[in-house]
């Protein structure tokens, strides 16, 4: 098999569906890596479920303040035009269909689009966070994540085998081999990985893939 | 990204005819967005819907406030199909406002819900809570034809959310992101509409930059803005 | 018929209801003067409909800030600690059971304690405002009111001829010539204004009034 | 009319066994009351219920954090019974919290719900609305055993309040009056929390009096806090 993307490049990839002006929440993982990676020029706001909107870059040493964190604990850089505001406030904006574009992780992904996430069944307790609120609420969801897991198995399923976050919330999955958009259709593959080809990609994943016409190499 | 708008005319050019619009309108003139209600008189659209605390309150006058207009004149204009509010006339029924006499005609839809609930339907709507249940109206006329049901011992009525096109908002400064904050009491239905429309504008009194206003100090985040438009 | 007490003296007989450190509403009319006269010492926070707790007296002329204003649109003056909020959350606090006491005017009490004041059906149409909330959501509701309507007619009745704005909500009616509490058992007579015996307040109250037996004189 | 206490131990002093208490637990440590949390563990009670995003949060030593401390202590010192979160584990499973490994025991009890439907339930309790429809979660596990309704087509949980018998906040500025003001953050489910217990305590940096906190920048008015501690 060819060479797969590293995590900063499919956070790379992603920065490139997030529209200008966009209202956009970055999940735990690869999806806060996208936030070093919008195109020049480009201006998004970020939402955060720890209660702040237009946050900036994280904190560097030294920079920390307690009461300015993201969703997963990390600290914060204020910047102009940022707002606070409490747990139901910064929920209804997710629930309420304002946010834009909503970046994900995942454990599997089905071909119907439904999303499991949060729980990882022999563990028998799993944390649910903002997720489903995110996959329920947002416009659009976008999915970044690694195609296998780390045992080598795909993500992209017929069906979810894991407990569901959010049924047929997920609009485009972005991996480390390759972009495929969900639809009431099925899956389409829009672009493969430098070097890989769509029988490759098919491969490495459960669900059937068709191929769209104007198949690309996924660009940075 | 800057949603500053240059003219109210400009701001509520695509209002339609049929429109569902939200717009303050408590018992004084600090809150309710004058100057987009006169853009809107000159727009023309009809057939409105309005959703709002009052049907217009044609008493400002004498206040000596420098522009005296509430959605009173979007009623006399006859734009008006349809108003949801909580206190729709006059406090006195020898001073009937231009809604009550188009009423009183049939010409003109009304859908009363107490204050509180009206409140609370809109904060649903914003927030993608489609229902919810509230002690308050069971018992009474308010509750007539809706689900009720008990919790707790309590009968609770199920109301549903409010939505609009549009929410036209009295602000008193904006940054050029949206952001908002309100002068006292004329936060309380603004700072609700301003969450639960797909277009809403905001008339305010100053445009500062990003920052300008305090992130603690946001009452309104500009997620929910579109345009903004300087008095 | 002895002489009735005014609207002051109505409100004077209420002010003494109002417990130290309570939140209090008070609607339209008489109860809006149950402020002048809390008893010396004593403190109450005010919440307003129109968004704001702790407000202060009325403005006088010169003094009025369009945005400072209580639920009949009249100015207020504001006051150290007082606050805004939205209407949302102004009514959080009313149908969330924080609100201690709300005084409200009427049209007909029943004796179960049924508050009528939003709509003469004669007129066709009404203004519910808040009522309805503070009817439903405040601990403890009382009644300010004149004993009889303008025509001489009982208001205080067996049941409501006018539409209800909440059942069973009533705790006390304070009128001008009485002071009756309601309860579970029906009407009992507490109070009666000077000069009146209790067969002539119950000669203009349509329910029955039970008297109490340590029946008083109101004071003020 | 003053409702500061003297101490985090008088504060806490009628936290009886069996109580259900509110307390914020998101990512960070600074919107922790760990003062009335330590003073918790001191008074003893147990049977617990915590409603919480987390359920304890170990890590907090490595940032320097002067008091280290979040509900994790509570777990530790088997005070709790039950609770009620969205996010109960550490995110690595090789590193079990307290609550965790309780769990795995079944020492424990545990009621998942999404965070923004745990955020709205908290906010319906102290906002007097029993119950409210929500697309959070329909379709997944958490729906299991609950009402579902399709409002516009979409499928609806059912959800119910949250109510406390203790709110503990952490707050940044009080005054005498109780009004609140939080920083950044940290605001989160502090807000919300203050709102919906019978007994609402504040652990804050700073008492000033009446107006030291404008009437704009009071984030939790007085008439939701019963008392307030200095740290």
């Amino acid at each position: 098999m060819p060479e797969r993307l590293d995590r900063e490049l499919i956070a790379m990839r992603v920065a490139q569906e997030l529209p200008e002006g966009a209202y956009v929440n970055l999940g735990i993982g690869i999806p806060t890596l996208v936030s070093q990676f919008l195109p020049p020029g480009r201006t998004v706001v970020y939402h955060s479920e720890s209660g702040v909107l237009g946050y900036g870059p994280l904190a560097g040493q030294g920079q920390e303040d307690i009461d300015l964190i993201n969703a997963g604990g990390q600290f914060l850089l204020p910047t102009p035009g940022m707002a606070f505001f409490n747990s139901a406030e910064g929920f209804a904006m997710v629930r309420g269909g304002h946010i834009d574009v909503a970046v994900m992780g995942a454990f599997q992904v089905s071909e119907k689009g439904d999303l499991a996430n949060w729980m990882l069944p022999a563990r028998g307790v799993g944390n649910i966070g903002g997720a489903m609120d995110l996959a329920a609420g947002a416009r659009r969801v976008i999915v970044a994540m690694e195609h296998t897991d780390p045992q080598g198995k795909p993500k992209i399923v017929r069906r979810c085998a894991y407990p569901i976050t959010g049924p047929g919330c997920v609009s485009l999955i972005v991996t480390d081999v390759a972009v495929i958009e969900v639809s009431p259709a099925g899956l389409t593959l829009l672009e493969v990985a430098p070097g890989w080809s769509p029988r490759e990609v098919q491969e490495i994943t459960e669900a059937h893939l068709s191929v769209a016409r104007d198949l690309r190499e996924m660009g940075f | 990204m800057n949603k500053v708008v240059s003219s109210f005319a400009e701001a509520v050019a695509d209002v339609p005819d049929g429109a569902v619009i939200m717009m303050d309108g408590f018992g004084g003139p600090g809150g309710m967005p004058q100057h987009l209600i006169l853009a809107l008189r000159d727009n023309g659209a009809k057939g409105l819907t309005i959703i709002s605390n009052t049907a217009g309150l044609p008493d400002f006058g004498s206040l000596g406030v420098a522009v005296a207009v509430t959605h009173n004149v979007l009623m006399e204009n006859g734009q008006v199909r349809k108003v949801i509010a909580s206190f729709p006339v006059s406090a006195s029924p020898a001073r009937p406002n231009a809604f009550e006499l188009l009423y009183r005609e049939g010409k003109i839809e009304l859908e009363l819900s107490p204050q509180g609930t009206l409140a609370e339907r809109i904060r649903a709507g914003g927030a993608g809570i489609p229902a919810f249940y509230t002690p308050t109206g069971a018992g009474t006329p308010v509750a007539q034809g809706k689900e009720v049901r008990t919790f707790n011992g309590r009968a609770c009525v199920l109301e549903h959310a409010l939505l609009a096109d549009f929410a036209f908002i009295r602000a008193h400064q904006a940054d050029t992101l949206g952001n908002l904050s309100y002068r006292g009491t004329s936060r309380n239905f603004n700072a609700l509409m301003a969450t639960a429309a797909r277009i809403t504008i905001a008339e305010v009194d100053e445009v500062m930059e990003p920052g300008g206003i305090g992130p603690e100090a946001i009452m309104t985040p500009g997620i929910y803005v579109k345009r903004i438009v300087k008095r």
